[in-house]
């Protein structure tokens, strides 16, 4: 088990947690998609591209755009940029 | 350090996205969006369930019954990684050759997958040919899920719809002419399909198959929509489109995958030729099954997305 | 497969039953004939079969064996006597009863089925399947309790169910246990060799709570509630039957169980025994008192019943010979004599519509067959010399003397005498003031209101039959000591 | 604690994932929270199986140039199964949220609380 | 082999194939072939089922041309083609008795979506009965999951979605902990076949290498197919479920659904992990617990119901508990007392909501109690289905329920250790059960003055035959007991 992906594994774990703290979901799932990202980037260290390949495909691309269309349909899209605006 | 805390605090107690206080996705939809008196209703509906929730008498059993159930979740969940912890640290060593894991099977899957199966790519051959029946359960699972998400999301004609379906109907925002995303579109989307394709076809030579080059068609697809909008392609993708697709690529999935398994069992002998070995056109059935799989993910992907955004193709 | 043929007085009715429930264009007259028509022929086959004792048929086999298993013996064809005849005579009078209230159908229907299952219970060779039977007697039963379909009748009728099912349940559970540790589940005199080993205590419980499960049916101390709620709201030949036959099961289960499965030897001098016995007295105790205070007719002959039964109680718990004759003595008795005092009851009410004791001041002019029909059965029922009541009381304080328990075998007899003495004063001021209503009295008001043939003849027989019991109680005796002969 | 949990670090973190996953959906009320959630546990468990096929020092299961013995290459198994059960993941995120949608369009709102508070107001 | 070893296979491969071709055809086509399909699988399943019994020998299937620990596998022993016979036959009584009630409630152009719903579900519960391979297994419960959901929220409204929502939630964390357990399982075995797994659990657990992870890996795939079968704590979603969905996906749901997964369970514990380890672990003692409390606290919340269908739906909460008890006595017969269970449990509750339905629809369509009540005078065979139902599930003799409980009973005395918990929560929660479902017949039987409308026999034809149909299968089941028990037993010994 390399330094490499002992960082990777810990990355993984913030971006799980940091998932459930985050009040805003469109944060939480920009981090989620990260979270995809890194699990990718694991497989392809793990020597098994196909798994990277589709999670890449699946896990951040397809996943992320449902969500956020779900977002949209429940309205909190417009919402949380409101938010971020009265945080400023 | 205290900030962080609190913040432990509040994932315990799950007081982030409580109804009552900024959860953003609680606050109803602006008034010009509906009639006044449906607000007026669903704004006294929630200071009502707002008592029922905070008063006084109710108050001390819900608030009781919370505590409870978050005390067993969080026991529960603590007693599950405990125990799974202590079984991990009890498990073969990771990245060792000598594990019961590498046994006969795999064996067998690497030294005469490549004579057996005919594909390079081991795992592919693995999954369509010696697991197939795994394989075509999943593909059925995503086929029951476009089904239940048929079900929710579309909207039936016969009726007329209400009038929350008609806003939440995005065909309305149309046309948004974006020109960067136009253009970035026209640069990346045959592109994409390109690829997507490549990894389908070479399924069985290189990594990925039919499930990861559909999805990546899938997303080209949405890509395409998103930037030159629905009109587009409601013109070559409509309803008759996805069933005719997944339909003939699912039924010839269920049959070849059928005859296989029949001669397999009676150890008829299939007439289908392996090919030779690292060719596009070779290891019998896993290519068309690739380009199945394939069609049958990009159709549910376009699908999903088509449901989400106006609950119809 | 001429055996079969014993099933012929089960079957019979519950299909005429059926029939009747289903058949809807029939006029009362014809529907009053089939019935009347299917009793008799019942009857006549019940005493047919007297011929066949020791007749045995085995149907099929539930599971491994647990066989659905008839067999005719003496006990059982003695109960199945008492049943038919009666069932005929209250029969005959609710055809006249019935008219002031609806449906009828229904209710001769339930009434045929009823009996149909109460001759299975009778003819039933093992454990599982009186078990049955009774269960289907429960179920069948019911409509006749809630007939009238008022509240308090429907109220009345889930507190039998409950009661009767949940009796039902505890003899259930001693069953598990006793499938575990009985050789078999037939009924063998003396009862079955039960090799409980190591587990004799928990036998012991499991014979207490078939005791107590029973005992709810025949209205034992603890569960006797339902009872006295849910015989007066039935109609009167209904409440009849109820209380003349039905409480009977009960105690035919605790002989089942008792005599047949357990064995005497197995329950004697245990804490079982005491347990029961005292259950028993302080039922007999109980019963008589609270019949004394009821001020409702029906009710307190209802109570009556509970005192009356816990004599048979009392007389099997003594588990010797000659308690044992006088409990089968004083079944004979007090069904016919109960089931005469509710059809009176019964003619009452239908005539005057008075439910209450003091209303029925001078009835005795008014209906002087009815009121003369129920005093011999109050005298009877007393136990005053020369009828019946007195033998079969007189067996029971013989059979405790006799049976030299510390305590009990005094206690017993001034318990019984004490509850006779208790009768005696529930039941006779009803006589006294319906012919000597006083001097205040004005007979002006009288009118004749003796009440039709049908409901004055099945009277009048009935009364017969008791003072009958009381007069011919040698051969009965000699009947019942041929049943002991076989333990 | 037994004697790998250092050499199992992948899987230790795995698990732990799939008790975050875990606690995810059971504790938030929100809904699109619960589903993250539940993807997270699942690609834990996806992690979990492709450690489990990794050998150091052995490559990708591709056949190259015509070596084919075992210690040339990892384990194809688990790879297949975690393609199998990325799937499966990815219907059930598709259909929880539509699920969703619906629900919100029904009630405004997510809370699984609320809804059947107001389910017993209306007494439906 | 013989051809009819293919049998497994093609009613498996049929379900899909219609569930596949569905998807374009209109209702009436839709419904027939779904019909046909459901029908040509029993004839199959009982010639198969017929075939064992003459033969008795199992029948391995090989999917493909690659011998088991390559390839899949499918097998079927006489347990598998007896479930499979009496699966199909409650399907098709539950799709023929609810059909009416289908046309008014699910919107007319997503019929055959639903018809493709319930061809999937019987694939799913087919291969669950049939598979010898775990990693099907799952895809096969994740199917079963999916289509069990569309099930619960085709009759959309509020509370089916969220009821779907539960039960979505709650299967799914129950399907994590399996594919976790399964993980784990093939990480210390390295197999996916179910034999080849017990032959290495078997060394494994003789040699006394990897115990903590095999004891683990129990609990999770016991927790994990009881959370999806609605185990006591984990029954919120029930109610909602069973209460307010199409009537025969309620009598699906509650008989077939449910019971797949327990089946799961069982060839888990006997193909898999292996009785004699199972029960040395000491998961069994919870299991047997959770049933315990399940048996009671079910019960009583059916008994706080005033809602008829929520009140069956409850009582199936206590039923459960019943089958998760007897696989928690640990003995064989307790086992074989299980699996009856599960056959009368499935006639009888399928049978009770296809007998409520008929009820409310003559109650101005409410399902609460004041207003059913004399509604087993307006509809008589709903009414007559109804009593049957209650007193089967009441255990009085001569109905299915009776021997059920009987069997549960001689287990228990059985085991030294249990029998008193288990006789007495027993008679406590039959008597329970005579309380509510007591109180339910005397409310219908109860005569009303006001006239509602009356349906008889010869409107609805279907309905009756179905109806009557069920009261055979209950009595049947309650009186022929003896063979079918000797026949459970003998699956049970084929499995090993």
């Amino acid at each position: 088990m390399t330094l490499f992906q002992i960082i990777l594994l810990i990355f993984l774990v913030i971006c799980a947690v940091s998932v459930s703290f985050s009040k805003n979901l469109v944060r939480s799932i920009m981090e989620f998609m990260a979270f995809s990202l890194i699990m990718s980037i694991i497989w392809l260290t793990l020597e098994s591209p196909d798994l990277g390949i589709t999670e890449a495909a699946v896990g951040a691309g397809v996943t992320s755009i449902l969500f956020f269309v779900t977002l949209k349909k429940i309205h909190a899209i417009r919402e949380g940029n409101k938010n971020e605006e009265a945080d400023k | 350090m205290k900030k962080l805390t609190n913040k432990l605090l509040n994932w315990l107690n799950a007081e982030d996205t409580s109804v009552f206080d900024n959860a953003m996705e609680l606050k109803m939809q602006e008034p010009k969006e509906e009639k006044e008196e449906t607000v007026e209703q669903r704004m006294r509906d929630r200071l009502h369930i707002k008592d029922e929730v905070y008063s006084e008498s109710e108050t001390k059993e819900v608030k009781v019954l919370r505590i409870i159930y978050r005390t067993l979740a969080i026991i529960l969940c603590a007693f599950i990684a405990y125990n799974l912890l202590i079984a991990v640290s009890w498990l073969p060593r990771t990245g060792e050759f000598d594990k019961p894991v590498n046994n006969e099977v795999s064996a067998r899957y690497i030294e005469k997958g490549l004579q057996e199966t005919g594909a390079v790519n081991i795992v592919t051959g693995m999954i369509l040919d010696y697991r197939a029946f795994d394989t075509f359960g999943e593909s059925n699972v995503l086929n029951i899920a476009t089904i239940t998400v048929l079900i929710l999301l579309r909207r039936n004609k016969k009726k007329l719809p209400n009038e929350i379906e008609e806003k939440e109907n995005d065909r309305l925002l149309e046309p948004k002419n974006d020109v960067i995303l136009q253009k970035a579109a026209t640069f990346l989307v045959p592109a994409i399909f390109l690829f997507g394709i490549y990894v389908i076809l070479n399924g069985h030579l290189s990594p990925g198959g039919g499930f990861s080059g559909g999805a990546i068609i899938g997303a080209g697809l949405i890509l395409y929509v998103s930037a030159f909008g629905f009109e587009k392609t409601e013109k070559f993708f409509t309803e008759k489109t996805q069933k005719v697709i997944s339909l003939s690529a699912l039924l010839f999935y269920c049959l070849a995958k059928s005859y296989s398994f029949f001669t397999g069992a009676n150890e008829l002998e299939s007439h289908i030729p392996l090919g030779k070995a690292g060719a596009i056109l070779s290891s019998g059935l896993i290519l068309p099954l690739n380009i199945c799989v394939g069609l049958v993910v990009a159709v549910t992907m376009y699908t999903f997305y088509c449901m989400f955004r106006k609950g119809e193709f | 497969m001429t055996e079969a043929f014993i099933l012929i007085p089960v079957v019979l009715p519950i299909v005429a039953g059926l029939l009747l429930e289903f058949i809807r264009k029939l006029n009362k007259k014809t529907m009053n004939l089939c019935v009347v028509a299917v009793l008799a022929i019942e009857a006549v086959l019940v005493f047919m079969n007297m011929g066949k004792i020791g007749a045995e048929v085995e149907l099929f086999e539930l599971t491994d064996n647990l066989p659905i298993y008839f067999k005719i013996d003496n006990l059982g064809i003695m109960f199945a006597i008492l049943m038919v005849v009666i069932w005929l005579l209250a029969g005959i009078f609710s055809f006249e009863y019935m008219k002031h209230e609806d449906n009828e159908r229904r209710y001769q229907g339930f009434y045929l089925m009823v009996l149909g299952v109460l001759i299975g219970l009778d003819f039933a060779g093992n454990l599982v399947t009186f078990y049955m039977f009774y269960e289907m007697m429960t179920i069948t039963a019911f409509p006749l309790v809630i007939h009238t379909g008022k509240k308090e009748a429907t109220m009345a009728g889930l507190k039998y169910l409950y009661y009767s099912l949940g009796g039902a349940y505890f003899a259930l559970f001693g069953f598990y246990f006793v499938f575990k540790y009985a050789d078999s589940l037939t009924f063998t005199p003396g009862g079955v060799g039960i090799n409980a080993g190591s587990h004799e205590t928990l036998l012991l419980i499991c014979a207490l709570f078939m005791i107590i499960g029973f005992g709810v049916k025949a209205g034992m101390f603890p569960l006797h509630a339902w009872l006295t709620s849910a015989h007066p709201v039935a109609p009167a030949p209904a409440s009849a039957v109820l209380s003349g036959i039905i409480v009977k099961t009960g105690i035919l289960g605790t002989i089942r169980v008792i005599y047949y499965i357990f064995g005497t030897k197995f329950i004697r001098g245990t804490f079982v025994q005491t347990v029961w016995m005292s259950l028993a007295l302080l039922t007999v105790l109980m019963g008589s008192t609270m019949a004394y205070k009821e001020k409702l007719l029906k009710k307190r002959l209802a109570y009556s019943t509970v005192s009356q039964i816990s004599y048979i109680m009392f007389g099997l718990s003594l588990l010797n010979e000659t308690a044992f004759e006088g409990s089968l003595l004083h079944v004979l008795m007090h069904g016919f004599t109960k089931c005469g005092l509710f059809l009176a009851a019964g003619a009452i009410i239908y005539k005057t519509g008075k439910t209450k004791v003091d209303e029925l001041r001078g009835i005795g002019k008014e209906m002087p067959i009815v009121i003369w029909c129920f005093t011999i059965l109050s005298i009877t029922l007393i136990g005053i010399p020369p009828t019946g009541g007195l033998v079969s009381k007189w067996y029971l304080c013989m059979g405790a003397l006799k049976s030299g328990i510390a305590v009990f075998d005094i206690l017993g007899p001034v318990i019984l005498i004490v509850s006779a003495l208790l009768t005696a004063g529930y039941l006779l001021p009803i006589t006294i003031q319906g012919f000597f209503p006083g001097d205040d009295y004005d007979y002006s008001g009288l009118e004749h209101k003796e009440p039709a043939k049908t409901m004055t003849i099945p009277l009048i027989v009935l009364t017969a039959g008791a003072i009958g019991v009381g007069l011919f109680s040698t051969p009965i005796i000699t009947y019942i000591e041929t049943i002991l002969a076989t333990f | 604690m037994g004697p790998n949990l250092w050499a199992n670090f992948g899987e230790a973190v795995s698990m732990i994932l799939f008790c975050i996953g875990f606690a995810n959906l059971l504790l938030h009320k929100n809904l699109i929270k619960k589903i993250i959630g539940l993807n997270i546990m699942d690609s834990s468990i996806y992690l979990f199986l492709a450690l489990k096929g990794y050998i150091a020092g052995h490559t990708v299961p591709i056949v190259v140039d015509g070596v084919q013995s075992v210690d040339a290459y990892i384990n194809p198994i688990p790879s297949g199964l975690v393609l199998t059960g990325i799937v499966v993941s990815v219907s059930v995120t598709a259909l929880m949220l539509s699920l969703t949608i619906r629900l919100y369009r029904r009630y405004q709102t997510l809370d699984l609380d609320e809804i059947s508070k107001r389910l017993k107001k209306e007494g439906l | 082999m013989d051809f009819i070893c293919n049998f497994p296979f093609f009613s498996i491969m049929i379900s899909m194939f219609s569930g596949i071709v569905s998807a374009v055809l209109s209702r009436k086509a839709a419904k027939w072939l779904n019909l046909i399909s459901i029908w040509v699988i029993w004839f199959l399943s009982a010639v198969l089922l017929y075939y064992i019994f003459g033969t008795g020998e199992i029948i391995v299937y090989k999917m493909g041309h690659f011998p088991a620990p390559w390839g899949n596998e499918i097998r079927a022993g006489l347990l598998e083609a007896g479930l499979a016979l009496f699966f199909c036959s409650i399907m098709l009584l539950s799709m023929t008795g609810g059909r009416k009630k289908l046309m008014g409630e699910v919107v007319e152009e997503k019929h055959n979506l639903y018809y493709i719903l319930v061809d999937l579900m019987l694939a799913s519960l087919l291969a669950l009965i049939y598979t010898n391979d775990l990693f099907t297994a799952y895809v096969f419960v994740e199917i079963n999951t999916i289509s069990a959901c569309g099930l619960i929220m085709i009759r959309q409204n509020g509370r089916t979605i969220e009821a779907a929502v539960r039960y979505m939630i709650m299967s799914l964390l129950g399907s994590g902990l399996l594919l976790m357990g399964i993980c784990m399982l093939y990480d210390i075995t390295g197999h996916l076949l179910m034999s080849n797994i017990r032959d290495a659990v078997s060394s494994i657990y003789s040699a006394g290498t990897y115990p903590v992870p095999l004891t683990v890996t129990i609990i999770l795939l016991t927790c994990g197919l009881a959370m999806k079968s609605a185990l006591f704590p984990f029954h919120t979603w029930v109610a909602d479920a069973y209460g307010y969905s199409t009537v025969s996906s309620a009598a699906i749901l509650s008989s077939l659904v449910s019971k797949g997964y327990i089946i799961l369970l069982i060839k888990i514990i006997y193909r898999v992990i292996g009785f004699e380890v199972y029960r040395a672990s000491h998961i069994i003692d919870v299991v047997f617990v959770f049933g315990l409390a399940g048996m009671i606290m079910g019960s009583i919340s059916a008994i706080r119901e005033n809602d008829i269908r929520r009140m069956i739906a409850y009582s199936s909460v206590a039923q459960i508990g019943y089958i998760y008890m007897g696989i928690g006595l640990g003995t064989r017969y307790a086992m074989i007392a299980s699996i009856f269970h599960i056959l009368s449990h499935a006639a009888t509750k399928s049978m009770l909501f296809i007998g409520a339905i008929g009820l409310t629809d003559v109650s101005k369509g409410s399902r609460h109690f004041e207003e059913l009540t004399g509604s087993g005078y307006r509809h008589k065979i709903a009414g007559i289905t109804f009593a049957v139902g209650s007193l089967s599930m009441v255990g009085i003799p001569l109905f299915s329920g009776f021997i059920s409980k009987l069997l549960f009973a001689q287990a228990a005395v059985l085991n030294t250790r249990k029998m008193l918990p288990a006789l007495i929560v027993l008679a406590i929660s039959t008597i329970l059960n005579a309380i509510y479902f007591m109180k339910t017949v005397i409310r219908i039987y109860t005569p009303t003055e006001e006239e509602g409308e009356r349906i008889t026999m010869k409107q609805e034809k279907v309905y009756a035959l179905t109806c009557i149909c069920f009261i055979a299968l209950n009595i049947f089941i309650g009186m022929c007991s003896q063979p079918i028990v000797d026949w459970i037993g003998a699956g049970i010994d084929m499995f090993a």
